[in-house]
């Protein structure tokens, strides 16, 4: 129970801290239209999260915050509202700051390639919470990534400033990809196991639109990765182990405010 | 085919027979200059009022205390942006392009309702805007629905059930907080002190200051006064205001027997002009929010245009 | 002392709150020099605040937030870190999103112009510690009005955009400008009693600068004020009563979210 | 006034004097090329350093937990921000101006100190920053108020005196912080964990692998070699890290009685090569923050020309 609740962490914890990105998008697009898909997807990770926050918490309820004696707060608010940013297992692809447009297209990108293959293997998941939770979320990514697949060439064949914009998004959040795909042993699916499985399907997504796949380091030179990741365990590690950017405490700050100022709320 | 040249007089007698029968004017059918220029005023005004009413509530998005309010408001907001949609369709109806409006927005030549004009300050008055604020618009809007512009009043209908549901879920909010901490329920007081009167003006200045009310009502474009709406409105919210548990804002109200309605006082027209012209507490901002979330996604829409373009031409 | 207490709070978080915005420019001016102008002003400022609030608390205990038990927190940061936005009695001027360059010029020399009137009159205050405060304070706000005239004279009198910017930020704060005159009873100068003077400044900065006064309504258009204020109180009224814009609570869930992540913390 | 040419070989004797002797260049002397180019580098790059290092810790002015604190460390931001004026006007003494030294920062041409590609997440972060990333540059530096070049070492000087202040005030920090909750205690130990190899590497590449360090030495524009600096650091904090309660997060760390100095792990130089290749976790954003301030402040930079040169004209 404490692998599936872990498990069920970084899923949701990858699906709220999404879900606060995207959402900062409202109001702000560049058109109706993308106010709403943007807002939809919000909505949708939103409520993937919530499913799965409650998942861990009902598999190991160790894992949530003690809050004041008789709170109301349920435990999916008090994992959202009350844990600190180390205490997150999201990938910093989800956390770093909302560029353009084009940076909301290639997270989302980047991010609902690896999702939906993982979703699609958890379907059959030996967890039947898990397995309902990844079934409906299979339908709501594959939405995420086309929409994310469908801007990714348009920015792509626009203008020549769209392109630039989209390279510049890429190359910004490509050595965020990796995390998305790193091992992960005990319960569920390991997101490793999909790298094969994603690599085809973004291939696809450079091929059409004619964007080079930014450059993995070759082999040799293992410094590629954000914090290095060679030799010597670094103190840091990844989201996955609770090391997030300077950007996840912000977030959070500004996400968990009003919750935080009233811990016996009810809402 | 041929086609029969028709007098303008004969064509103006059936519009009128039109709006006698209540029957709905289509976009196909003639009606008089006049009517469509108050029919694009009147929705684009309402469209622009949804765009910017996404704003005060959409601040609260992030901040929203638990999770289950955040799914409910952004969906809410999200159905805003939506009525936007429908309603800058239902516009080009009339031959305005949603591009053309979103100009005339943008430079101040068409307005917005001024309540958007007023900051949000506690996650309270994501409750407030939901009962008071979309209390009033629903009581300017139900009528709407019987409207003689067709794809208007088609709009209304689908608008005023989206609202009522935001309606009760902002209601539901504060009753909530009222049964929470004593902090909440101040919150809940201090919301409600703040939006009363910007409630009560979005019925628009008393009938004897409405100069364009009454052609507006012989076309059944509107059918009910401002004052009218506005005792509705206060009628049906004072026990709305006893369940919660709050005080409205308003010595002066009280239920007068012999009328069958409530008293209540005078709002601050000055303070309505004020905000009409510019200068309410938020104008310059929400306009300034809106004009920069246009010119920044002016290279995705030109992207957008580009590749159509080239798809198309393949 | 209650009186005395109200005073230094209205002063000391003007204060507080302008050096949290101005901080906000803190590695982003648009050189070096006015960089650290920028900071300067901002300590100057900060500075003046911890004296003001340890006054407030000194003068009257009750104001100053409680505390879990054994907190070390001096009363000048549980003023800052421990009062929410309705408890602030800054004026609006200071809390309002920073804009560009001409925004933080012109929101300058507003806010130093009727500061440096106040603390010239402040200076013989017959409480000690305001008067120390004040003497302290002309040196600082005169070097600040300099550098805003100066800025302000630069930017009308430089390029087309300059100008065009300078106007815009103009227009934006003018609003606001009026609340530091507003009538304040009880203890110490009279805001209200310093319009006279303040005025000739900004007349003669708008002057040599051949920028136009903004327009004051004319008297009986008595709607001009921000949130009104003809006939009925408005629930609202102005900063000084606790009513702000929606910019402060995301200012102060910003400048308190460590020191409320830690109440009993040493720092 | 007449002047004699002077024999090159004759000027480079003289510069070779002015070294040998300890003594300083000045900006009016006869220099080498090469020398000249090589201290641009520099100075260039440790100015680049202090704009930069504004980033990391400015991120947590709005957010410091005291207001005693946010004075110390807007004051210290500032200091950096002083560094970096006394460094470019250094180089100017060389003849290359400030506006194309920062073009070389924003083309990528210049680099800046590794330290400040690494994330700052916590507030002991502002402290560990101070005791040993200053630390660290004060070993770095404390040589160079000895460089050849006179400007440059005048600057250091100065440099050197509020850098060694800022260490203190950082050590005191995070000594305040062991001495409340818990919580602080952590966070203390989590954010040396994560600064102390990356302050190891502020020393460079090992002496072996240091093409350039050679001639810097001969020529006096550098004094110590980088093995002896990291030594000499190490050897100072480890009774620092003792009084504070703190672990260094080094198993190979000990005191070597026949040395007389600590031995300690290797560094990962893979890791600094990636950081300075660009792959570090912060290099793309603290170059972004960079060029949006420098592009942000474009209209003023052009207002202040345009006004001083009408004002010239005058």
């Amino acid at each position: 129970p404490a692998e599936l609740a872990a498990y069920c962490l970084m899923l949701g914890d990858d699906a709220l801290i999404m879900s606060q990105r995207l959402s900062e998008w409202c109001s702000r697009a560049p058109d109706l239209e993308e106010d709403i898909a943007l807002a939809n997807m919000a909505l949708d990770l939103l409520g993937q999260a919530r499913l799965l926050l409650a998942r861990a918490a009902a598999a190991d309820p160790g894992v949530v915050p003690a809050l004041p004696e008789g709170s109301p707060v349920p435990a999916e608010d008090a994992l959202a509202f009350f844990r600190d940013a180390e205490q997150f297992r999201n990938v910093r692809l989800a956390e770093v700051e909302n560029g353009d447009f084009a940076h909301v297209v290639v997270r989302l990108l980047l991010f609902s390639v690896a999702r939906l293959a993982l979703l699609e293997r958890l379907r059959t998941s030996p967890d039947q919470v898990l397995a309902a939770v990844a079934a409906k979320g299979v339908k709501e990514i594959t939405y995420h990534r086309d929409w994310a697949g469908r801007w990714f060439l348009t920015l792509a064949q626009g203008t020549e400033e769209s392109r630039r914009r989209l390279e510049t998004a890429l190359e910004a959040l490509w050595p965020y990809q990796a995390e998305l795909l790193a091992p992960h042993t005990g319960f569920g699916v390991d997101p490793a196991t999909l790298r094969g499985e994603v690599d085809v399907v973004l291939d696809q997504v450079f091929a059409v639109s004619g964007v080079e796949r930014p450059g993995d380091a070759p082999p040799s030179d293992a410094g590629r990765e954000p914090i290095g990741g060679t030799g010597r365990e670094l103190p840091g590690g990844t989201g996955r182990d609770g090391a997030h950017t300077a950007a996840l405490a912000p977030l959070l700050a500004e996400m968990q405010v009003v919750a935080r100022a009233h811990p016996s709320g009810r809402w | 085919m041929t086609t029969t040249p028709v007098e303008p007089e004969a064509l103006e007698a059936a519009f009128e027979a039109t709006i006698a029968r209540h029957d709905r004017i289509e976009p196909r059918d003639w009606m008089p200059d006049a009517y469509r220029r108050t029919l694009v005023r009147q929705m684009a005004q309402h469209a622009h009022s949804e765009i910017i009413g996404m704003q005060p509530e959409g601040a609260w998005i992030g901040r929203a205390p638990s999770l289950r309010r955040k799914a409910i408001l952004l969906a809410k907001v999200q159905d805003e942006a939506g009525h936007g949609l429908y309603l800058y369709s239902a516009c080009e109806t009339l031959g305005v392009s949603r591009a053309e409006l979103t100009e005339l927005l943008l430079t101040g030549r068409q307005k917005y309702s001024s309540i958007f004009n007023y900051p949000t300050l506690s996650y309270a008055d994501v409750g407030t805007i939901g009962w008071l604020v979309d209390g009033a618009a629903i009581c300017n809007q139900v009528p709407l629905c019987r409207t003689s512009y067709g794809p208007y009043g088609r709009a209304m209908i689908r608008i005023c059930k989206e609202e009522s549901f935001h309606q009760r879920q902002g209601y539901e909010l504060l009753m909530t907080m009222m049964r929470g901490t004593d902090a909440q329920r101040e919150m809940v007081q201090e919301s409600v002190n703040r939006f009363w009167w910007p409630s009560l003006m979005m019925f628009g200045p008393p009938d004897a200051d409405s100069p364009n009310s009454a052609r507006s009502m012989a076309w059944g474009v509107k059918r009910n006064s401002n004052d009218e709406l506005r005792q509705k409105f206060v009628d049906m919210t004072v026990p709305q205001a006893e369940a919660l548990g709050v005080t409205l804002p308003d010595p002066e109200l009280r239920w007068n027997e012999e009328r069958g309605h409530h008293d209540f006082g005078e709002p601050d027209w000055e303070e309505l002009a004020a905000v009409i012209r510019g200068d309410g507490p938020c104008n310059a901002q929400r306009m300034a929010h809106r004009r920069a979330a246009h010119e920044d996604g002016a290279w995705v829409r030109e992207a957008a245009s580009a590749f159509a373009e080239r798809a198309g031409a393949r």
